[in-house]
């Protein structure tokens, strides 16, 4: 883009004499804002040497709607919606963490019906998030057929959702005090097949893409993050699992009926891109485990505890509560002056904090493994801008 | 082997003379003494031929890969425009045509116009020297082998001017990592295409064609063939660009590569050089390791290979071709993209030396006869 | 450790921390000039060693005049959460960073400063994060005016 | 940060200080192969994944594609599916809506106006349900806090115009008193009378950026 143009004797020219190589020039690209592998309008600065990064510069804000600002002026009850569009991939967890919020600063009590229904919701949206991802993981690093087979099977799980809920994506399911609707009678008949369904497919997905030895050698060894940098980069989900820290929210501070059913946490050995990824796969698996042991045992109860128009004020002071997302942690702060609508809602969104990892993880690799990087922490973008 | 020019016999299996052929290239060339407007004809002839067999090349391959795409990835692809979407491409076609042209106000002008051109030349020009069928060729060169080669090599340089002439950095990276990858798989495909050469004797591709009548290089050379064939086929994808190895398009890191600038019917003609280079490359390859047209012949079981020579030598010829193609979309739908350091390690270190082992091996076979059905 | 030792050890390390009033977990209030030492031993002493900064904000108290800045912290080696608040003059929003303790802290930081308007000394790259860099003004504070964005909900 | 850095993680934090969790699995070792190892495991894999692509491409019955406007006669919704509110009226006419405007308040996005107007008997009557399709986000609060079941949401999904002000929805047909008030009045010519259409329901109406305002 220089006006006066240097040929390249000028440069060898210029060089210094005893110089091995010639002299090269370090330059900025702008990855995104409309870039296929930034999932929406993510804007990376890059510096590269030729093809090597050496700094990355997250530029963020494209779709800031001020969600925090517009929760001020909404009673509890309406924000829920807001809390949606998010992360818009973990609807009905998010939903779940701002009811949560209310649920214990409120004192409402729910039962043992609604928290088994919220659980099951949230783990069919963990795998449904982790399918997405697979397949975009796939396309990001150019095994396009991976992202129709992780979105073909996604699509039952959404027709699950989209038959108890109403909505495929923004359900806005979980209310504080219950659910909006009772499941669907063919609910737990849905989840079964679908559950007979995915399994052997899950299979599939490490044939096609897991063992392939190209993958292999795209994601061992790449973006190299260790657990006190990861602690320290605040990621969380399975960017720090994948980084050999066993901080899953599920296990630690059970809610739901997490501390009812059996499964495992994934954690990664090396905290590389592989890592990261087999933690999310295997993370599907357990999810599946855990529908396994609660989609036969959903007690009998009411779904709603609380009447839908039911006025839900806060008391006085501050909250903080938060539950395990696909992609991390989702913490929700209230500061509540005892009306209906919050003084303060601040949303502590996982692909927010994950993203700023990018930084520390990207400098020294090629432009490929930065998209291998960007993939493998799983961003979404609105979640980020908030 | 025959002289360039003097006619050459083609034989069946039977080792009978069947017919003479001459091909265009060489009426052409005798035409030259007599008059200047046969010699006209004959090279308005070649144009026409080559112009019709691109554009339906195009059109028959864009959509036989949305097609094949679309049921690796339990779609339909098109089904709208036509009859299951038969016409879809024309419609394309025709909307890349109409769009605007876009140079980019700093791009430098005249390149940025010639490079899209300069890709497809390389292609067709590799079109004009393939034997598709005993009798259909357009010009039967004596060093084809070399020809195709360096011809094929040529394609670079469409890649590198359409990436540097476009003033944008993307495209750049794009064109330095084709022109990085492009003459780096040069070498390999070459050293596999040389393991032929030892085999047939000659750089004639009809002559290689027809030395398989006794079978296919593929198989014949004890495992020899088949090393070199795979070589060659991994190589010829890196050289055109496609999945595993399209990194100078890197969609989703490059967001386009080399013709991100383009659009309209320049990028048509990018995308046009892109699906006649497969063909180009199936059918080399087609013709040097799954001998070209000729029928499954398996030295000298004659009655086999009688019942093999019923089959037109020109659907012999298609069937192979065909079949490559399948396979090398195979690879694009099924597997993800190389990093670039990557594919030069997978070159240098691992193609290049099984390749060169590999030559060594067959210069041993040819020498000592070590192959199926030897001639001589 | 439970939430009572926790807020005792806390204010063994900094004499003028005390619980922050109406906080529904482990809470301590300490004066702003305290901040970047106590955060530091917050971090490396090892009865508390708090590695994460869970999320970082601050409130906007127009009514008193201040800002609350809240940072809540977790450590992964014992499991325990604690909020920590400080609060700042509203006419004279400064705090010093926390970046060098813990990473994140310099993308908190910014996004507090880019809508609060919460100025951090120490803090490598202070600039607007979501809003364009010509905005003006800090839309989450309390006397923020836009018309346009803030006028249809009620 | 480099490629070669791939040593195990050594400070685990359960192996530090045996605080972990129970229940963890960890990523599997890595196996090594050398040359002639490398590239025939390395082509096994490859062979392995062109498998999968080859089992879908022989079996057309996999196929997942429905292809929209050709199966419009077969595509069914589910029954709880939000994409159009309606306001149900029963065959003589009538709706329940008595223009309380409790969804007005639920409504987030203030996407809904009740209009309403006083009747003969001075009493609140709807006029005209307006409710702006462009700003709602389909979260059912109106229909959850409806307490006389006036709303619902319907399944009707193909809502796509090119006008901005076309989604701007009166939903009451008619504007009078609800069903359960009509029935009451047993004097027949009275009951027309009150059924009087004020405002047809026109469907898709073309409002301008602000709806019609209320008054008599």
């Amino acid at each position: 883009m220089t006006t006066s143009p240097i040929t390249l004797a000028d440069r060898i020219a210029a060089a210094p004499a005893d110089a091995s190589s010639l002299a090269t020039q370090e330059y900025f690209v702008n990855m995104g804002p409309q870039h296929p592998s930034t999932h929406g309008v993510l804007r990376l600065l890059v510096k590269l040497d030729g093809e090597t990064v050496r700094e990355v510069i997250p530029v963020v804000g494209y779709i800031h709607r001020g969600i925090e600002k517009m929760g001020e002026y909404l009673t509890y009850r309406k924000f829920i919606h807001l809390s949606d569009r998010l992360d818009y991939l973990s609807a009905i967890t998010n939903n779940w963490v701002v009811c949560m919020a209310v649920e214990k600063a409120a004192g409402i009590e729910t039962n043992d019906r609604i928290q088994t229904i919220r659980t099951l919701c949230a783990e069919l949206q963990r795998i449904q998030s982790h399918q997405l991802w697979w397949g975009v993981f796939g396309m990001d690093l150019g095994a396009f057929t991976a992202f129709l087979y992780g979105f073909r099977d996604r699509e039952m799980v959404t027709d699950i959702f989209e038959e108890t809920t109403g909505a495929r994506l923004t359900m806005n399911y979980i209310q504080p005090g219950g659910l909006m609707y009772d499941i669907h009678p063919d609910f737990v008949k849905g989840v079964k097949k679908f559950i007979e369904y995915f399994k052997p497919k899950l299979a599939e997905y490490e044939q096609l893409v897991s063992g392939n030895v190209i993958i292999q050698a795209r994601l061992r060894g790449i973006g190299v993050m260790s657990s006190e940098s990861a602690i320290s980069l605040g990621t969380t989900g399975p960017v720090l699992r994948g980084s050999g820290v066993e901080y899953d929210l599920r296990k630690t501070e059970p809610y739901g009926v997490y501390s009812k059913v059996q499964f495992d946490v994934p954690v990664g050995r090396i905290g590389d891109c592989w890592d990261r990824y087999w933690v999310r796969m295997e993370e599907m698996r357990q999810s599946i485990r855990i529908i396994e042991q609660l989609i036969d045992n959903i007690p009998e109860g009411k779904h709603m505890m609380i009447k839908p128009t039911a006025k839900i004020k806060l008391p006085e002071g501050l909250s903080y509560s938060q539950a395990e997302t696909a992609r991390g942690i989702l913490g929700v702060l209230i500061v509540s002056d005892g009306s209906d609508k919050p003084y303060r809602i601040h949303l502590r969104s996982p692909n927010f904090n994950n993203l700023w990892s990018v930084t520390a993880m990207g400098p020294g690799l090629r432009i490929a493994d930065l998209v291998a990087i960007l993939s493998s922490i799983d961003i979404v973008v609105p979640d980020i801008d908030r | 082997m025959t002289d360039d020019g003097e006619d050459r016999k083609v034989t069946n299996a039977i080792d009978a003379t069947v017919w003479q052929v001459k091909t265009l290239a060489t009426r052409t060339l005798e035409a030259v003494p007599d008059s200047p407007w046969l010699v006209a004809g004959y090279l308005l002839l070649g144009i026409v031929a080559v112009a019709s067999l691109v554009a339906g090349l195009g059109i028959v391959l864009i959509y036989a890969e949305r097609k094949i795409a679309a049921h690796f990835q339990c779609r339909l692809g098109p089904m709208r425009v036509g009859w299951h979407g038969l016409l879809q491409t024309v419609a394309d076609t025709i909307k890349l045509l109409l769009k605007e042209d876009i140079v980019p106000a700093r791009a430098d002008k005249l390149l940025h116009l010639m490079a899209p051109f300069l890709s497809l030349l390389a292609t067709v020009l590799v079109l004009v020297v393939i034997p598709y069928s005993p009798t259909l060729q357009i010009a039967d060169v004596n060093i084809g082998v070399l020809y195709v080669s360096a011809v094929g090599g040529f394609g670079i340089l469409g890649i590198l001017v359409a990436g540097w002439s476009s003033n944008n950095k993307w495209s750049l990276l794009g064109a330095m990592r084709a022109g990085a990858q492009i003459i780096s798989y040069e070498i390999s495909a070459t050293i596999a295409l040389l393991a032929v050469v030892l085999f047939s004797g000659s750089l004639q591709l009809s002559a290689v064609v027809l030395s398989q009548s006794q079978g296919w290089w593929i198989w014949r050379a004890h495992g020899i063939g088949f090393v070199a064939f795979m070589i060659f086929l991994i190589a010829s994808v890196a050289e055109i660009n496609r999945t595993p190895f399209d990194i100078a398009e890197g969609e989703s890191e490059l967001t386009g590569g080399f013709h991100t600038e383009y659009s309209g019917m320049r990028f048509a003609f990018f995308f046009l050089s892109e699906f006649v280079n497969m063909f180009v490359v199936a059918a080399i390859t087609a013709t040097l390791f799954l001998g070209g047209w000729m029928p499954f012949h398996i030295g000298n079981f004659h009655s086999l290979n009688a019942i093999m020579d019923l089959v037109p030598p020109v659907i012999w010829f298609l069937g192979k071709t065909s079949f490559l193609i399948f396979v090398i979309m195979w690879f694009r739908w099924t597997f993800p993209r190389m990093r670039v350091d990557q594919l030069m390690k997978l070159e240098w270190k691992i193609l290049l030396p099984i390749g060169f082992v590999n030559l060594g091996a067959a210069a041993i076979a040819v020498l000592f006869n070590l192959y199926f059905f030897p001639s001589h | 450790m439970t939430g009572e030792d926790l807020v005792s050890v806390i204010m063994s390390i900094e004499a003028r921390a005390k619980p922050r009033e109406k906080c529904a977990m482990p809470s301590a209030m300490i004066p702003v000039d305290a901040l970047p030492g106590f955060m530091r031993s917050m971090r490396d002493d090892p009865r508390l060693s708090f590695d994460m900064l869970c999320t970082h904000t601050a409130v906007d108290w127009l009514g008193e005049n201040r800002f609350e800045l809240v940072y809540v912290l977790y450590s992964t080696k014992h499991r325990h959460y604690v909020t920590v608040s400080t609060s700042i003059p509203r006419d004279k929003p400064e705090a010093s960073s926390v970046s060098s303790i813990w990473r994140i802290a310099e993308w908190q930081e910014r996004e507090v400063y880019d809508l609060m308007g919460v100025l951090y000394s120490g803090h490598p790259d202070l600039r607007r994060m979501f809003l364009e860099d010509d905005w003006v003004g800090f839309p989450l504070r309390k006397d923020y005016k836009d018309t346009f964005m803030l006028g249809l909900p009620e | 940060m480099k490629e070669s850095d791939t040593s195990e993680l050594k400070t685990r934090r359960s192996d530090a200080n045996g605080a972990g969790i129970a229940g963890i699995v960890l990523s599997p070792v890595r196996r090594h192969h050398g040359f002639i190892g490398g590239v025939f495991s390395g082509l096994l894999s490859l062979v392995q994944g062109m498998a999968v692509t080859l089992k879908y491409f022989v079996r057309p019955s996999t196929v997942v594609t429905r292809q929209y406007p050709e199966n419009r006669k077969t595509l069914k919704m589910y029954e709880r599916f939000r994409s159009l509110l309606i306001m149900p009226h029963d065959p003589d006419g009538c709706h329940n809506c008595t223009a309380c405007g409790i969804c007005e308040t639920a409504c987030p996005n203030a996407s809904i106006s009740v209009v309403s107007r006083k009747d003969a008997a001075g009493k609140k009557v709807l006029k005209n349900y307006v409710w702006r399709m462009d700003s709602c986000t389909f979260c059912n609060a109106c229909v959850q806090a409806c307490p006389f079941s006036a709303l619902s949401m319907n399944g009707y999904f193909e809502n796509a115009v090119y006008d901005r002000r076309l989604l701007s929805y009166s939903l009451n047909r008619y504007s009078g008193p609800p069903a359960s008030v009509l029935k009451k009045i047993e004097d027949l010519t009275e009951r027309v009378k009150m059924m009087e259409p004020c405002l047809p329901y026109s469907g898709q109406s073309v409002f301008g950026e602000t709806p019609v305002d209320s008054g008599g």
